[in-house]
């Protein structure tokens, strides 16, 4: 069964999606739990690589024919990779549970009442859609070779364009066209980088990339991905495309959004900081700040914002830029923070926004300033929403509460012992953490608590979600609040990797 | 193979070929062009090509010409070039 | 457009005189094209095939296969003009005119 | 000189000969002058194959004298290379099938357009598109 | 019998097309099954053919037993093999294809029709399978013929298109033959493999020059590469859909694969990147052809139209792969060929089945075709993503070899353009896909009523068939590209690169 | 178009004098193109040109009386049949494709003869299958055509000759 493990993990899914429709005439609805257990099984596979890895283990490597002899597919699960792909995979299965009522109620309000057969159709197709996800998560992860990475980062947006423009909100099919050539845009420019690489190395290894060390062609390479990684994570200059997307795609795979595109951050982390700590201490100030800017101006967008969707769309900016802050600034503990918080906000953010999704399935408003005091007619909803603002703002139970404090400790000892930029960013970070305190609090004053309008009091639909909605966020939130008590599993196996980079 | 008379038949040949380009009347155009495979005929034969000149009499003097003629008598004889 | 044309066309012709430059001299009997392949069709051909005019002999048996597909070519325009021209099918009503 | 002139002019008639072919092909506007061009163009390729396969000096056509059952030695010098002419009796067919549907295809632009000349056909199907659209 | 399957495979389409016309004239209703079953058999002789080079190393086959040079070879190596698959492969999605398409637009002419496309097959096999380049031009010329009468017999402008495209194509033919006449008058002789053993000793002579640049020159106007390419899009587009749904994927990778042949297995490929540096005119004409294809395309607002120029990006792929010359680019020139066949195979065919059920093809006609026709359009977007190089599809690998090619170069412009390209494409194909998956989208999250009712009208199996067939080979081919790369395209890289 | 003469009694009467030799000659030239210029290529223009004569001497009845389109393609592809079954037939015996020599035990001869045998053979099947075809295509572009508007089927031979075929079904 472990044999392959981290092939296994990239091909049922995609195995997956085709039975999926395959076997929708015949099974039905029930098609979805094929989807379901393929991800469990992958899930179970993942948490006993990490296990074993955490155990004392050595890291995975595999390697796949894949288009001629030149070409290999290689995979790596090391301390890094293995942990983070157990963590989205176990989102996408959360997530794929979730989506059973809520995409029946998309489909409902897009395409009105149809009959059984198309609402199957329709049903099906988004679960085959979802399986690429995981897919191209997962090979993300655990691919070794530029050309492996760049394959995968191709893949991710095909079910992201479908899925938006079949299931969205508002003007979806423009929004999921605004994804897709921003997508195609950042992919061209990582595919020069890999050339670039390709060319002074002659290899696609990433173990390779730090052969090219000091060379001029290495500022380049790294130039290049940057485009890519900043337009994935809607750096400042690049943040057009987020909150459309975010704001308009069904919340269904909101969460997963967030891993498209934080993970640019593991990316960035994978190919420039670990094998080119010296050229790219060039860059990292200037993304310091960057972030910085990115962090403060998301944090203030989101206080304007009166969507609930737009609201969580907006926080994203502000949270991709910490683990981008935590991974430029070049410290074991800030790498070790940023990327432990990348866990803590996709988790946080599959809470909150699928959260977001229960009240506009519930009450079909978007508009916060409508809501109010549903607190009493949901429960379970509210605390669920608790826990994911709690998870933002990073306070203590969540996992992004260790991440948060780790990281700025380690930017603020590196700032004290050697660069004042450094102390000042982590000065200015903290202090931008507060914003989004404020907007986290104030978003579950105006839903929760306060008056309840006459319309929602009286509506008897507004209750509590079906219990697939909530038990696998409830599932989620048992995860992030455990490694918030429990950090050490997870920053133990990323410590084997960091803990041997020279800062 | 007398290279003079060679000469003589090539130019003739030239001379036939700008001729049925350049007549305005199509069906005159094609007798010319016939005129030119006729010329081409005798060169190969001159040249030792007998079964190639025999081929182009039959096709290219007869067949080909009749083709070209009844294609212009269904269509139109006129032209501006 | 036609004084381009004229041009491209005199190019075109300068071009193929360029390379006319090199090959040997017309009517060379000594020409590699005259050594080199053909002298054995003109030796064998008697022997081997029988038939006298060499060029039916290599037309038809040393490529003979050559000619199988120039009969194609002429079968191919046959049903090409009557695909254009006519609708066949109607090869009935064809025949009871006839 | 002169020697070399006599060398080459073959060669060089054949190359005058399908520039006239080639400009009629691309500059006449006429679809049936076009048509008498390509045939220039094709048969000025078949006089130059034709001139590959002279031999200067006394040679014979290529049939064998003396007919059925001669048995006396034959000189390949003796005779006119023979495989330009096999490959010209096709490409002479070839060029023959060419016209063939070439003109089929002149009758039908003839029956649509009720000219031949192309830069009125051009003009009626812009005219056509106009309308159309 | 096996070894007698090269002569076979020509023969036997050839004896079809023969007996086709008397079977017609019996009942018309013959052809369809008949044309078929005889493609069905073609193929698996392809097949079975190209196992053996897999296994057995390249076939020679010498037509009446003559020795080469005097007579005419075959010698079929894994590149011939693959060609043979190809062509008898989209062949036989052609066949299943032609019945309900001729039976729409050329009806009552289909005996004629489908014994003009068995000739056109035959044509185009004979092409890629002789080692006699006087054979090629004679085949060349079956193929040609069978494609203007083809074309010609579609809509009502086909005839003019036709005509141009006999003008450019006479003079390609005849380039080519000029071509091969300069080779025979300076070696004397006619066989390839022998030529290629001849030709070194002459690469100075500039008879050899022009010969090379004709019969390149002939070949560009054959496969319309940029400058040349005037008469395709207006030829394709008229031709009735069996016909674009073979031809546009047939006829210039064909002559692509002429390019091969001429550039590296007649003469060395040292001749053309070295001594005569036509390679550098091929590879921008190339990068000009596929960035003004793909401008063109935006620029049209008819499917077919567009897919007709996007054939001309698409030649300029391949001809930036030949021209490349190394490894890399010339795997990715092949590659391209293969993906090529399949992809404009499955998309020229889904846009015939679009016309035989909308009628037209103006993209703004599409509307909801994806709920009308849902496993056609699920075939074309899987034919586009190949065009656009997404990863599972074949498209994907043949750009990145052509990338890769590019950096073995290290023309960097190049790899830009190709970027560029593969951005046209996302625009001009996801138009398409937009109109027709999510057309009038609703903006308000609430709506309640249900879309206007549209019913499911799919096109007839024959035609639907074809497509998916089609569609499954390009993501086959993707996934199978190892496989390709490693038994057919490794053993044919041209010594010296 | 090129039927109008119908009524030119001395021209008919010329060809009808002419059409035999004509066709001798091209079989003459057919058979021996094995000692002289010809074969089955040009002996099969010459019988082209003999049908032609019919064609423009009587008019496109008569003609196609003689042999109707749908027979001329047939004849043509049993012309281009008899060269590829010569050749496969050769193939089937166990040689390579159109190897002559592989007759000789069919036909009992000398494998020269056999091959000189062979190639009169698939002389014969050209001279057939390019007579045909000329003549179709010489039908088609030069004759009447039923099918002016592209129409899906043909239409019976119409025109302004129908008054005349009567008198020239007595021919």
């Amino acid at each position: 069964m472990l044999e392959h493990l981290l092939l296994q993990t990239i091909l049922i899914p995609a195995l997956c999606a085709p039975a999926v429709i395959i076997l929708r005439r015949a099974i039905g609805k029930k098609a979805a739990w094929i989807a379901r257990l393929g991800l469990l099984y992958s899930t179970v596979l993942l948490l006993m690589g990490c296990l074993k890895l955490a155990m004392g283990g050595a890291a995975l490597t595999e390697s796949h024919a894949f288009a001629g002899p030149a070409i290999t597919l290689d995979l790596l699960g090391d301390g890094i990779s293995l942990p983070i792909a157990l963590i989205i995979n176990f989102l996408c299965l959360a997530l794929s549970i979730y989506a059973d009522h809520y995409i029946d109620h998309r489909i409902e309000a897009i395409y009105g009442e149809v009959d059984e057969r198309t609402a199957i159709n329709h049903y099906t197709r988004f679960y085959a859609l979802f399986l690429l996800f995981p897919t191209g998560f997962m090979g993300v992860c655990f691919a070794s070779n530029l050309i492996g990475i760049y394959f995968f980062l191709e893949i991710l947006p095909l079910p992201l364009y479908f899925i938006m423009a079949m299931f969205g909100y508002v003007d979806r099919v423009r929004v999921a066209m605004i994804c897709l050539m921003w997508a195609v845009f950042g992919a061209g420019f990582f595919l020069v980088g890999s050339v670039i690489v390709y060319y002074t190395t002659g290899s696609f290894a990433v173990s390779s990339i730090a052969a090219m060390a000091g060379t001029p062609a290495a500022r380049w390479a790294i130039a290049m991905f940057l485009i890519t990684i900043m337009a994935k994570m809607a750096v400042v200059p690049f943040q057009v495309w987020m909150p459309w997307v975010h704001a308009e795609h069904p919340t269904c795979i909101a969460g997963l959004l967030a891993v498209y595109a934080n993970v640019a951050v593991y990316v960035m982390l994978r190919l420039l900081v670990i094998p080119l700590p010296g050229d790219f201490q060039f860059f990292a100030t200037p993304l310091m700040v960057l972030a910085l800017i990115t962090m403060v101006y998301g944090a203030l967008l989101t206080l304007g914002q009166t969507d609930i969707k737009r609201f969580a769309a907006c926080s994203t900016i502000s949270q991709l830029a910490y683990s981008m802050l935590g991974v430029c600034s070049m410290t074991q503990a800030g790498i070790e923070g940023g990327m432990f918080f990348f866990l803590g906000h996709i988790m946080g953010k599959t809470i909150i926004f699928s959260t977001a999704g229960i009240i506009v399935y519930t009450t079909g408003i978007r508009d916060m300033r409508q809501l109010g005091g549903l607190a009493r007619k949901m429960p379970l909803t509210t605390a669920l929403w608790i826990i994911g603002a709690l998870g933002l703002a990073g306070f203590p139970p969540m996992s992004s509460f260790p991440a948060e404090w780790i990281m700025f400790t380690g930017i603020f000892k590196a700032g004290l012992t050697g660069s004042i930029t450094k102390l000042i960013v982590a000065i200015a970070g903290a202090a931008a953490i507060t914003l989004s305190v404020v907007y986290c609090f104030r978003s579950v004053k105006i839903i929760f608590f306060g008056p309840i309008s006459e319309r929602l009091a009286t509506d008897n639909h507004v209750k509590d979600p079906p219990l697939s909605m909530s038990l696998p966020l409830f599932g989620v939130a048992a995860v992030a609040i455990g490694f918030g008590l429990y950090p050490r599993f997870i920053l133990d196996l990323f410590h084997q990797v960091i803990g041997g980079l020279p800062f | 193979m007398i290279w003079q008379l060679d000469f003589l038949i090539l130019i003739f040949v030239i001379i036939c070929a700008v001729a049925a380009i350049n007549i305005r009347d199509l069906l005159s155009a094609v007798i010319i062009l016939g005129a030119f495979s006729f010329f081409m005929c005798l060169l190969w034969t001159e040249m030792g090509a007998i079964d190639v000149a025999f081929t182009e009499a039959s096709v290219a003097t007869a067949i080909s010409t009749l083709l070209f003629v009844g294609a212009i008598y269904k269509t139109t004889r006129r032209s501006k070039d | 457009m036609k004084t381009v044309i004229l041009i491209f066309v005199i190019l075109a012709g300068g071009l193929l005189l360029y390379g006319t430059m090199d090959m040997p001299a017309w009517g060379d009997p000594n020409s590699p094209a005259n050594t080199y392949v053909s002298p054995r069709y003109i030796e064998e051909a008697m022997e081997a095939t029988e038939t006298p005019n060499i060029v039916t002999a290599v037309l038809a048996d040393y490529r003979g296969y050559d000619t199988m597909g120039e009969t194609t070519v002429i079968f191919t325009a046959a049903i090409a003009c009557a695909l254009l021209l006519r609708g066949i099918g109607s090869a009935r009503k064809e025949e009871d005119e006839s | 000189m002169l020697e070399f002139i006599i060398s080459k002019y073959n060669f060089w008639f054949y190359v005058i000969l399908m520039m006239i072919g080639l400009y009629a092909m691309l500059a006449k506007r006429n679809l049936v002058k076009k048509l008498i061009g390509m045939n220039i163009f094709q048969t000025a390729i078949i006089l130059f194959y034709v001139s590959i396969g002279v031999k200067a000096g006394k040679v014979h056509v290529p049939i064998i004298i003396g007919g059925h059952g001669t048995h006396h030695a034959i000189k390949a010098a003796d005779y006119l290379n023979p495989l330009p002419h096999v490959l010209m009796l096709t490409a002479i067919v070839v060029s023959i099938a060419t016209t063939g549907v070439a003109l089929a295809v002149l009758i039908l632009i003839y029956r649509r357009y009720k000219t031949l000349n192309e830069d009125e056909i051009l003009a009626i199907r812009q005219a056509g598109r106009e309308t159309g659209a | 019998m096996a070894q007698q399957f090269p002569a076979l495979i020509i023969t036997i389409p050839l004896l079809a097309a023969l007996f086709t016309v008397p079977l017609g004239t019996l009942n018309r209703r013959f052809c369809y099954p008949w044309l078929m079953f005889i493609m069905a058999a073609v193929l698996s002789m392809a097949i079975v053919i190209c196992g053996r080079v897999i296994t057995f190393g390249p076939i020679s086959y010498h037509m009446g037993g003559w020795q080469p040079p005097w007579g005419i070879e075959y010698r079929i190596d894994q590149l011939n093999a693959l060609m043979l698959v190809l062509i008898s492969g989209a062949g036989l999605l052609g066949a299943i294809y032609s019945g309900p398409s001729f039976k729409k637009e050329i009806d009552g002419r289909q005996t004629l029709a489908s014994s003009l496309y068995l000739l056109m097959i035959t044509g185009l096999m004979g092409i890629v399978i002789t080692g006699d380049l006087f054979n090629i031009f004679v085949f060349l010329e079956i193929a040609s013929l069978s494609g203007y009468g083809l074309i010609a017999s579609g809509g009502n402008d086909a005839p003019f298109a036709t005509f141009r495209y006999i003008i450019m194509g006479t003079i390609g033919a005849s380039c080519y033959l000029l071509g091969v006449g300069y080779l025979y008058i300076s070696t004397g002789s006619l066989n390839l493999m022998d030529l290629h053993r001849l030709l070194p000793e002459l690469y100075h002579s500039r008879v050899i020059l022009t010969a090379g640049a004709l019969m390149l020159v002939g070949i560009a106007l054959k496969m319309a590469l940029f400058p040349l390419h005037a008469w395709l899009p207006e030829a394709y587009y008229e031709a009735p859909s069996a016909v674009s749904g073979v031809a546009a994927p047939l006829y210039t990778k064909v002559a692509g694969y002429l390019m091969i042949r001429i550039l590296y297995n007649l003469f060395d490929p040292g001749f053309f990147t070295e001594v005569f540096p036509i390679t550098t005119i091929l590879s921008w004409a190339a990068v000009f052809a596929l960035l003004i294809g793909s401008i063109y395309a935006i620029a049209q607002t008819d499917l077919k139209k567009m897919l007709c120029y996007s054939v001309i990006a698409q030649v300029g792929y391949i001809v930036l792969g030949i021209a490349l010359a190394n490894r890399a680019g010339f795997s990715g020139a092949i590659l391209t060929i293969i993906n090529e066949v399949f992809t404009k195979a499955c998309i020229f065919m889904a846009t015939g089945a679009i016309i035989y059920r909308i009628g037209d093809s103006r993209i703004e006609h599409l509307g909801h075709l994806f709920r009308r026709m849902p496993i056609t359009m699920l075939a074309f977007i899987v034919g586009v993503f190949s065009m656009i190089g997404i990863p599972p599809t074949c498209g994907f690998f043949s750009k990145l070899y052509l990338i890769f090619g590019c950096v073995e170069a290290g023309q960097w412009v190049f790899i830009a353009a190709l970027l560029l390209s593969t951005i046209l494409n996302v625009v001009y194909f996801f138009r398409v896909i937009k109109v027709a998956c999510f057309e009038d989208p609703q903006p308000d999250y609430e709506r309640k009523e249900p879309y206007p009712e549209i019913t499911m009208e799919e096109a007839p199996i024959g035609l639907l068939l074809p497509v998916v067939s089609a569609a499954a080979m390009i993501l086959i081919t993707g996934l199978g590209s190892h496989w390709i790369m490693v038994n057919l395209i490794t053993p044919i890289i041209p010594a010296g690169f | 178009m090129l039927t109008r003469v119908y009524d030119n009694l001395i021209v008919q009467t010329v060809c009808r004098v002419m059409i035999p030799f004509i066709q001798i000659y091209a079989l003459y030239v057919i058979a021996h193109g094995h000692y002289s210029p010809g074969g089955g290529f040009q002996g099969g223009v010459i019988l082209t040109a003999a049908l032609a004569l019919i064609f423009l001497a009587y008019g496109q009845g008569p003609a196609i009386r003689r042999m109707n389109r749908i027979q001329a393609v047939i004849f043509c592809s049993i012309g281009v049949a008899i060269y590829v079954g010569i050749g496969l037939y050769c193939l089937l015996a166990g040689g390579n494709f159109l190897d002559y020599s592989q007759l000789a035990p069919l036909l009992h001869v000398s494998v020269p003869r056999a091959r000189s045998l062979g190639i009169l053979g698939v002389e014969i099947g050209v001279g057939l299958a390019v007579m045909t075809a000329m003549y179709s295509i010489i039908l088609d572009i030069a004759g009447q055509s039923g099918n002016e508007t592209q129409s899906t089927d043909t239409e019976p031979e119409t025109g302004p000759q129908t008054a005349n075929r009567k008198p020239d079904s007595s021919q």
